[in-house]
């Protein structure tokens, strides 16, 4: 990023903004498309019952909670990236932190439609919102699932805010360079803002306090997600590290996804002198990271299940390493604390095919990882009498190929018209413009 | 507003033309307890009425509301079954309201297809073909044949016949002990089959006799059976079970002597001749000569000592019994007479004096000779009286081949079934709870049915139509009897107060003189004729299912759902074989084999085990049906074509393995517990020593219930894994059958289920059983989690699940450590009439929904809120919740735990009391009390669990 | 405070030898801890005695460690401003060596602390016995000093090379110089960086290890998964709050001068981040245990939350690790005040002793007598006798600040 | 008749800038700067005080605090049902819902507090603003009379303006 401008920082974002081609509409097209599949298929779902799906008795839950936590925890990485790396100052957040925080939103959006899409009752949905009615019905607020419900919509809210506002002086200057229709967008999208240094002074404090309070809450956030399980005592789920284990999860499957989506837009969008293979190393780390916390957690919970003495708790992860579900443990195991250790290769870290495999070996490594914590340990709890196999349909993987399209139909709409990059702050981190000798100290 | 106005107000009867023969009987019926009044709406009547779903004649109460049979229930009055009810009775409600019943009166035309026509034309063209008949004097090509009557309709159908001058009706049943008829006949020279009792005997032999399941009278026999193995410290009674499958019955015995199928007549003889070496007997000694134990013993592999020690035990007996099953033959069937007698069990345990109505059914020569006429072609006229002959006679009596010669095959029954298709009419008739009627299960007892409710399809009763023929035929009436009513009236030559008590109770009795025991005939005993068991030969053995008895219970989903007590597979039969021997040959689960004898072959999925001899396999009957309406129809197979003349005796066969494979559907995939100590057992010895003690941590302050908190107890001694409770909730709390293909995915709605555990703590054979329904804790998982309160704990220590608030989530199925939720996957549909079944107390859930026991809690409110209008608590006993009323052998007991002095709450603090999952704190309200081995019978331990 | 000035402030420092290192207040403090342990031996508090020792060395060892694993975090996320403070936190590594020895009475005395010693139990018999468990603490303390002692070693080892470049070595430092100067900083810093990678790795999984063994295992019934990262999470943040107390005595030294107020800010933030990860992995580990109900688990929680005295200790530990430093450091002027930061550091410090003593004591000796308090102190202030000395030892070794890093340019006037 | 005109001039460094700042500081004259990045030095030039939104921030967590223990609370208090053992009211898993209200009015006020005092949305076009400013021109505007134009002009040269323009 070494001798770029202001001027060629902004120019160049937003020349990523430029009309596209056709080939960009039949793309976004295309996923709108699957998008519209996912959702015939879940009205199908709604109209002939759940009992379409795959899941069944004992295993309530299968493949779209699984999505759920997946999605979750895609989310967390973008404001890992926009909240915690900024109070901790990391200067390498700047180029990616902006696409991290879309498909932070999206991903939220995507989860969020999961926990809808698997009631038996979705039409009342509303019901789990606290809201005030004659009858005095509210929700029950020692479940985990409304502090999922609250710490979801909260999430939703306040990422989705923090982006707006992260947003307005990137717009600003989109409008600048914008014509027609476009202009009156993004002018009214832009909020009148000007730059004025005042303007600057509480918008500086504001984006500090919202990365403050966005810091504790996606740990939180992930935290209540981990409760939905630990708080049972389903053996496998009842567990005190999940919360932990979680963040650090989705931590992992974040960034890992943010370096798949990145490596590819980066080329197309031609800003490879912004998001340079050293911020890639810099999320390798982290990733390297996460991925001995993921394997400190795996290691521990299996010690911890043979020191109990507890034989459902060893029952069942026995049976996760040896049973009907053995290829997806392992995986599990195998994709997210194994593969990533070859990040402690310098070269691997630094190539931007190694980095593409691995990131995308940990994201179905991830997503495994939710599927065989929910279904393995559902399928053998205490009563061998209630035990019972699941394996998804077509109907949750229709809607999962689904939701996948509603992702990325966003994030290729966001890619073409909102600045992908934060323009603001990669200016920040150039060297301050100045007569006598430049620095980048601010 | 009279019952038959607001039946037509709610809609409920679409068919409801009713015949003109009998509106004037419609108003006599007389309800159990609540006097005659008009129909309450939301008030239920219940009336008294009969079991006719096998012969044993259960006295029933049948639960209407507004004006609809909703539940039967025993009748606690009913010497028989004192309020018990087994499987087969708690689904009789599904034979009322089977959609597939006939409206109308088929005719078969020239074409050979049935067409509809009104049943009173039909029922005139068949009065004018009997008259025709009649006046051409050729009444005596008019014969009947029908299934078990005897009372009224036994003789209404006789003095039909008699007064029209045809043949004497032939009484056809597929499950007849005339084995035991004309072994009494030859041993006693009385031509009956006793009345058997277990009431406190304490030495009981089977040979075969799966007395808990269909032999004779099995709601009785469990009641009696559990009654007297009640775990008393160093109780004496012992049940030794010889036969060639474990079965249902077979499971609970002491003992089980493994005799190949066909083996049971050397090991009754060689019984007979220990027991003569013991306590001697000329005559049985004579019959029984060259048959010592020692000599017998290998050609049936088992050791001379089973014998022995068995013989011993029966003489050293004071109420001691031994019965013979429906495989053995007439010789067989002497000898354990013989044995009964010199033990000194006629009168105690079997009673010469009271001849059962089995005693009845026509012998097969009987059914034969009419056979050979209807060959001949001397029959015109066959009148079948709700029987189907054509699914259970083997193909040598040719009762096929018969009806084809008849002109004319007039049917009576309320649905078709394979003998309506070779018949030219069908008329169909109610089913017993919808008309009059009356039964005599045994000489002391005449059990009264009433119709319950408006005729679900419009259609009249058989003694109504033969009257109506009568009539036709005659242009008198019978007996001067204008309907049937008036002749079950007549016949029970009552006062009217007296008529009126007899209905209110739904039976009467009398006493019976016990009489001298009968000296035993020596001049009929022939020296028995006995072939030697075979080494290599594979013996093949078929016994009536308990689910379906001879195949008329196929139809009813309830009972097809219920988990097979000795495989859980449910839906389905398959050939039970041996693990060793299908080890040897490469058979596994699932295969599909093909089973040939001299008579035919047939292709069957095998079920591996250990619960059957080795050289022999066992196919349950009752399955395979190829025209019983939606439910009945293709569920399972037949081993019809494998036999030849005696449906139940032993064959030899040989086995084929297929290689073709299919799904025995079975909501559980393992039968092994893992020690992890659910279904627990203990030594008699060891009752109450070794007691895990789990703490009373807690980490919030205790639950505090007000005045109730509603318990049960469930002895899994006592249990005898029949199913009656699953079927009794399934009818009680209106839930949905789902078919095999929906349980293969884990979609089955059973609120209660019964476990079915492999024994891992004694080695060898044998099923454990553990109910499991909602266990109601204390600290249950299910509710916390819920986020909008759909699951709470009720102040009366109820978790309550409330359908209207639940969205859905299923959470609080994951969190249930005992898996007792049920979600609705579907909406699930009640084709008409079934929905009239519905209980109206209990809501319809619909798709999205969680559901689970409640312990019936319309039952709890009903009797909470009697109590309380009388200012009183409500009274130990009062509420029982379904499973608990009907449960034959009284394992589960309900009541309030609040209450010391209740009876659960004395067996909650029995020694052998735990709770499956204790160490996860979830202080379920229901307790189980363990499973009892005697000492001496006990296999050998293998690990404690 | 430019280059030059601090590298003679270091070489004066260093080269001063002060051999004064047994203070009367040392002599005094070491002098209790003795006579405390032998008084509660002779009157036969043999348990309580251990207890105390127990609870102190799980405290002091994590409180060392933590301080050198924050050294090895800040050289990781390369925290300029860190580097003032980096050796500081590393001179908690003399009391590492130490360890070693002092684990030696808890083997003579493990009978009275671990009840499965004596009452195995037998499905964990194969982990939880003498033999094995000893060896596994000694290799994990010796394994954690060693790589410590290498990686503090080999950062001091730079700095001399640097501030004697050019200059004549005094005599104590040339053999560690021998064939060693400024040019192979560079190679050895990306050593270092390894090093440091090891060295994280292996105190998560080591004090992972040391927690169940020494702390879960006293009541050995009891199970928690985060049990082992609540310990060690624990411990670093002892070690920030020790990390914090050292500094503040150098504010006034020579070395201290470039400690500035940004410092005491950035690790006030620290501390305070620290109390919350803290907090929020009590909160996991007991909302997971309250929620489920398992006699299994809350017999633990019942037992230090439900009984006196234990119950009251419990929300003076909660008061003092979580809620009182949560609340005061969301204050900016309060962190950049040395002093202020120091007292609550020992506030800190005293709350997660206590907690230590709530942890170890109720398995102990039972869950309602309340320890000996005498014997607690003395053990205690002699503990805090050999930390005190053996860090006093160090300072006046070392040059206390990190003068070879390339990164403390920043904190270096004259150098951007 | 003294008409008053907006003049802005653009500057490409920093510490040119702030030089300016510092110069129409030091004569006490209003005037309006624009960065297309925040910059500590000119914030410091200008020595405008904290902002106020942290204020917003604080009240806004307090309020959700308390208010999220009370809902948890005074619903659970309304339906008073024990569920699984666990009583009506307990505060340990409310915790959560204080906590995630906390965060969410936490984060709207600040959303609030930023709207109200940077005074967004404000779509009036200001007079003096310059699309380069928010590209990479350093922009101050100030109202002057038209006769001070040309001195005003001189003086922004003299600190190396790269545009100098009045309207």
């Amino acid at each position: 990023m070494e001798g770029l401008t202001y001027k060629q920082v902004n120019d160049s974002v937003i020349n990523t903004l430029a009309p596209p081609r056709k080939f960009y509409f039949a793309i976004v097209g295309f996923f709108a498309l699957l998008f519209a599949m996912g959702m015939s298929v879940w009205f199908y779902m709604i109209v002939n019952g759940l009992g379409v799906a795959g899941i069944r008795h004992p295993v309530m839950w299968g493949v779209f909670i699984t999505n759920f936590v997946f999605w979750v925890g895609i989310a967390h990485s973008g404001t890992l990236i926009s909240a915690i790396l900024y109070l901790f100052r990391a200067e390498w957040r700047m180029s990616i932190y902006r696409s991290a925080e879309a498909m932070t939103v999206f991903a939220v959006a995507t989860a969020g439609m999961y926990p809808l899409i698997h009631l038996g009752r979705v039409w009342v949905a509303y019901w789990t919102l606290p809201i005030p009615n004659e009858m005095l019905l509210w929700p029950n607020f020692k479940s985990p699932l409304i502090m999922d419900v609250i710490a979801i919509s909260t999430y939703l809210t306040v990422s989705a805010s923090f982006f707006l506002i992260g947003l307005i002086p990137d717009i600003a200057a989109v409008r600048e360079k914008a014509t027609g229709i476009r202009k009156k967008i993004y002018t009214i999208l832009s909020f009148g803002w000007h730059g004025t240094n005042e303007q600057w002074r509480h918008y500086g404090r504001a984006y500090l306090f919202f990365a403050a309070l966005a810091t504790p809450l996606v740990i939180s956030v992930h935290s209540v997600v981990s409760w939905d399980f630990a708080l049972s005592i389903v053996p496998g789920w009842h567990s005190t590290i999940f919360a932990p284990y979680f963040v650090a999860g989705a931590i992992h499957s974040g960034l890992a996804l943010v370096i798949t989506l990145l490596i590819p837009l980066r080329k197309i969008f031609k800003v490879e002198n912004i998001i340079t293979i050293k911020n890639f190393e810099s999320m390798a780390k982290v990733i390297l990271l996460t991925g001995l916390i993921v394997g400190y957690a795996y290691a521990i919970e299996y010690f911890l299940a043979w020191y109990s003495g507890n034989p459902y708790e060893l029952a069942i992860f026995k049976w996760r390493a040896s049973g009907d579900y053995a290829p997806a443990f392992w995986t599990m195991v195998i994709c997210n604390s194994i593969v990533p250790l070859l990040f402690f290769f310098k070269k691997i870290r630094t190539s931007i095919v190694g980095l593409l495999v691995v990131s995308i070996l940990i994201n179905v490594g991830m997503w495994f990882e939710r599927y065989v914590i929910i279904i393995t340990s559902l399928a053998h709890e205490f009563l061998p009498a209630a035990w019972g196999n699941y394996s998804p349909t077509w109907v949750e993987i229709g809607i999962s190929f689904g939701s996948w399209g509603f992702f990325l139909m966003l994030f290729f709409l966001f890619a073409k018209f909102l600045p992908s990059i934060s323009i603001t702050e990669v200016k920040e981190i150039l060297p301050t413009p100045k007569r006598k000798g430049g620095s980048n100290e601010h | 507003m009279d019952r038959k106005t607001f039946l037509q107000i709610l809609g409920l009867t679409g068919a409801g033309i009713v015949s003109g023969c009998k509106t004037d009987t419609q108003r006599l019926i007389i309800p159990y307890v609540i006097p005659p009044q008009e129909i309450v709406p939301g008030i239920a009547n219940w009336y008294a009425s009969s079991c006719r779903e096998c012969p044993a004649g259960c006295g029933l109460l049948v639960r209407c509301r507004e004006g609809r049979a909703v539940k039967v229930e025993g009748n606690p009055e009913h010497p028989i079954n004192q309020g018990k009810l087994c499987a087969r009775g708690q689904a009789t409600l599904q034979e009322l309201y089977n959609p597939d019943r006939l409206i109308t009166a088929q005719m078969r035309n020239a074409e050979g297809n049935f067409v509809s026509l009104e049943t009173e034309i039909a029922i005139k063209q068949i009065g004018n073909h009997v008259k025709s008949l009649v006046s051409q004097k050729a009444a005596k090509e008019i014969a009947m044949i029908t299934s078990l009557n005897s009372g009224s309709l036994a003789n209404c159908a006789d003095e039909f016949m008699n007064s029209i001058g045809g043949e004497k009706p032939v009484i056809y049943e597929a499950v007849n002990y005339s084995a035991i008829k004309s072994a009494c006949n030859k041993v006693f020279g009385k031509n009956i089959v006793p009345k058997m009792s277990l009431q406190d005997a304490d030495m009981i032999l089977s040979i075969g006799a799966d007395f808990l399941e269909t032999y004779v009278s099995p709601v009785e026999f469990a009641r009696q059976f559990a009654d007297n193995s009640d775990a008393k410290e160093g109780r004496k009674s012992v049940f030794i079970y010889a036969g060639a499958t474990l079965s249902m019955t077979g499971n609970v015995a002491d003992k089980w002597i493994q005799i190949p199928a066909g083996g049971e007549k050397l090991f009754a003889l060689s019984l007979l001749n220990e027991i003569c070496k013991l306590n001697p007997n000329p005559i049985a000694k004579n019959f029984s000569e060259g048959f010592s134990a020692d000599s017998v013993a290998g050609k049936i592999f088992i050791s001379p000592n089973d014998i022995k020690q068995t013989a011993k035990l029966l003489v050293k007996a004071k109420r001691p019994i031994v019965m013979g099953g429906l495989m053995c033959d007439e010789e067989t069937q002497i000898a354990i007479m013989l044995i009964n007698s010199i033990i000194g069990a006629i009168s105690k345990t079997v009673f010469l004096n009271n001849p059962l109505s089995y005693s009845n059914i026509s012998t097969d020569e009987e059914v034969e000779a009419l056979i050979k006429k209807c060959l001949e072609g001397t029959i015109d006229t066959l009148f079948i009286l709700q029987t189907n002959p054509i699914f259970t006679m083997p193909k040598h009596f040719r009762f096929d081949e018969a009806l084809k010669k008849i002109r004319m095959v007039v049917a009576f029954t309320p649905m078709l079934n394979e003998t309506t298709e070779y018949s030219n009419y069908v008329i169909p008739t109610n089913t017993p709870l919808e008309d009059w009627d009356e039964y005599q299960p045994d000489a002391s007892i005449r059990n009264y049915q009433q119709p319950v409710m408006e005729s679900v399809f419009g259609v009249s009763s058989t003694g109504d139509y033969l009257l109506e023929i009568f009539k036709s035929v005659t242009g008198k009436t019978l007996n001067n009897s204008a309907t049937y009513y008036d002749f079950i009236r007549a016949n029970s030559k009552s006062s009217d107060v007296e008529w009126k008590q007899i209905l209110g109770k739904g039976f009467s009795s009398k006493n019976i003189s016990v009489s001298e025991t009968p000296k035993i005939l020596a001049a009929n005993l022939l020296k028995p004729k006995i072939q030697a068991m075979n080494f290599d030969a594979i013996y093949f053995i078929t016994t009536p299912s308990y689910k379906y008895y001879d195949g008329r219970g196929a139809n009813k989903p309830w009972i097809s759902e219920i988990p097979d007590a000795s495989s859980s597979i449910v839906w389905e039969n398959y050939v039970s074989l041996n693990s060793k021997y299908a080890e040897l040959h490469g058979i596994k689960n699932h295969d599909i084999v093909e089973l040939t004898t001299s008579e035919g072959s047939i292709e069957i999925p095998a079920k591996v085990s250990t619960d059957i001899e080795y050289h022999s396999v066992a196919i349950a009957f009752g399955f395979g049906h190829t025209k019983f309406g939606r439910y009945g129809t293709n569920v399972g197979f037949s081993p019809l074509p494998l036999l030849s003349k005696n449906l139940w005796s032993a064959s030899t066969i040989k086995i084929k393995n297929t290689g073709k494979w299919t799904r025995l559907i079975s909501p559980s995939d393992t039968d092994l517990q893992y020690q992890r100590g659910i279904s627990q057992a203990v030594l008699l010895s060891e009752i109450g020593k070794d007691k895990k003690h789990h703490e009373d941590l807690n980490m919030y302050p205790k639950v505090q219930h007000e005045t109730y908190r509603w318990g049960m107890t469930v002895d899994l001694d006592k249990c005898i894994g029949c199913g009656a409770c699953i079927a009794a909730c399934y009818a009680e709390n209106n839930i949905p059958t789902v078919g095999k293909e929906l349980i293969s995915k884990g979609r089955e709605m059973q609120w209660l289920r019964i476990e079915r555990y492999r024994e891992d703590e004694f080695a060898d054979y044998g099923n454990r059983y553990i109910p499991m329904m909602c266990q109601h804790c204390e600290n249950a998982p299910c509710e916390p989690v819920c986020p909008v309160y759909a699951a709470y704990h009720s102040k009366d220590g109820l978790n309550v699940q409330v359908y209207n608030r639940c969205i859905g989530t299923r959470y609080c199925s994951n969190n249930c450590p005992y898996k007792v939720r049920r979600f609705n996957w579907f909406s699930y549909e009640h084709p008409h009439p079934t929905h009239l079944q519905l209980n109206p107390d209990v809501t319809v859930r619909d798709k999205g929904v969680m559901e689970k026991c409640t312990f019936c809690v319309q039952r709890i409110v009903e009797a909470r809120d009697k109590a309380k209008d009388e200012g009183r608590l409500v009274r130990d006993g009062e509420i029982k919740p379904a499973c608990v009323q009907t449960c034959p052998t009284n394992a589960l007991v309900f009541g309030n735990l609040l209450d010391e002095e209740s009876l659960v709450s004395k067996l909650k603090n029995n020694p052998r009391a735990y709770r499956p999952i204790e160490e996860y704190n979830t202080r379920s309200a229901i307790t189980y009390l363990q499973k009892v081995v005697k000492d001496d019978y006990a296999p050998k331990k293998k690990n404690k669990v | 405070m430019n280059r030059e000035q601090l590298r003679q402030a270091l070489a004066t420092s260093i080269e001063a030898n002060d051999k004064s290192l047994f203070k009367p207040y040392l002599i005094a403090l070491l002098a209790v801890g003795v006579v405390g342990f032998l008084v509660g031996m002779l009157a036969g508090e043999t348990q309580q005695v251990m207890q105390a020792y127990l609870i102190n060395f799980v405290f002091w060892i994590g409180i060392a460690q933590g301080a050198v694993i924050l050294s090895v975090v800040l050289r990781l996320t390369n925290a300029k401003w860190g580097r003032p403070i980096m050796r500081i936190a590393e001179s908690a590594s003399a009391f590492l060596p130490v360890t070693i020895l002092l684990f030696i009475i808890i083997m003579l005395g493990g009978e009275k602390l671990f009840i499965w010693i004596n009452e195995p139990v037998a499905h964990k018999a194969a982990y939880l016995n003498a033999p094995f468990m000893y060896s596994r603490v000694l290799v994990s303390l010796v394994l954690m000093t060693v790589l410590s002692l290498i990686y503090v070693g080999n950062s001091i080892r730079n700095d001399l090379a640097a501030i004697y470049h050019g200059k004549i070595v005094p005599e104590h430092f040339r053999k560690l110089l021998t064939n060693y100067d400024v040019s192979r900083i560079e190679k050895s810093n990306d050593k270092q960086t390894t090093l440091s990678v090891i060295l994280a790795i292996c105190y998560a999984v080591c004090y992972s290890v040391l927690a169940i063994d020494l702390i879960m295992s006293l009541d050995p019934h009891w199970v928690s998964t985060l049990f082992g990262a609540y310990y060690f999470i624990g411990c670093f943040y002892t070690g920030i709050a020790f990390t914090i107390i050292m500094a503040s005595f150098f504010i006034g030294r020579p070395e201290g001068e470039i400690i500035g107020s940004k410092q005491f800010h950035d690790l006030g933030k620290l501390l305070f981040g620290f109390a919350i990860v803290n907090g929020d992995f009590f909160y996991s580990q007991f909302l997971v245990i309250w929620y489920g109900n398992l006699p299994e688990e809350t017999h633990y929680i019942i037992e230090r939350t439900q009984h006196e005295p234990w119950a009251t200790m419990a929300y003076v530990v909660l008061l003092l690790s979580f809620i009182a430093p949560f609340i005061i450091l969301i204050n900016k002027k309060i962190k950049m005040n040395p002093v202020a930061m120091r007292w609550i550091s020992i506030g800190i410090l005293l709350g997660l002793w206590l907690e230590r003593t709530l942890l170890i004591a109720p398995s102990v000796s039972g869950n309602t007598s309340f320890p000996n308090v005498w014997i607690q102190i003395t053990i205690t202030l002699g503990f805090l006798g050999i930390i005190i000395t053996s860090i006093k030892y160090f300072w006046s070794k070392y040059p206390m600040v990190v003068y070879g890093d390339p990164l403390l340019k920043h904190s270096l006037e004259g150098e951007k | 008749m003294n008409t008053k005109k907006i003049i802005s001039a653009s500057f490409l460094y920093v510490d040119d800038f702030v030089n300016v700042i510092k110069h129409f500081k030091s004569e006490k004259r209003k005037f309006v700067t624009y960065s297309p990045v925040p910059n500590h030095e000119i914030e410091e030039a200008l020595g405008a005080k904290k902002s106020k939104v942290g204020l917003f921030t604080l009240a806004g967590g307090i309020i959700g605090l308390i208010s999220g223990f009370s809902l948890a609370g005074f619903t659970a208090a309304e339906w008073n049902l024990v569920l699984g053992g666990k009583p009506p009211v307990t505060l340990i898993p409310f915790v959560v819902i204080g906590f995630e209200f906390t965060i969410l009015f936490g984060a709207l006020a600040t959303l609030l507090g930023l709207i109200i005092n940077a005074k967004l949305p404000s779509y009036k076009k200001l007079k003096g603003y310059k699309p380069e400013f928010t590209v990479d021109h350093f922009g101050i505007s100030l109202e002057a009379d038209e006769t001070e134009v040309a001195s005003l002009t001189d003086s922004f040269n003299t600190f190396g303006a790269k545009e100098v323009t009045y309207e």
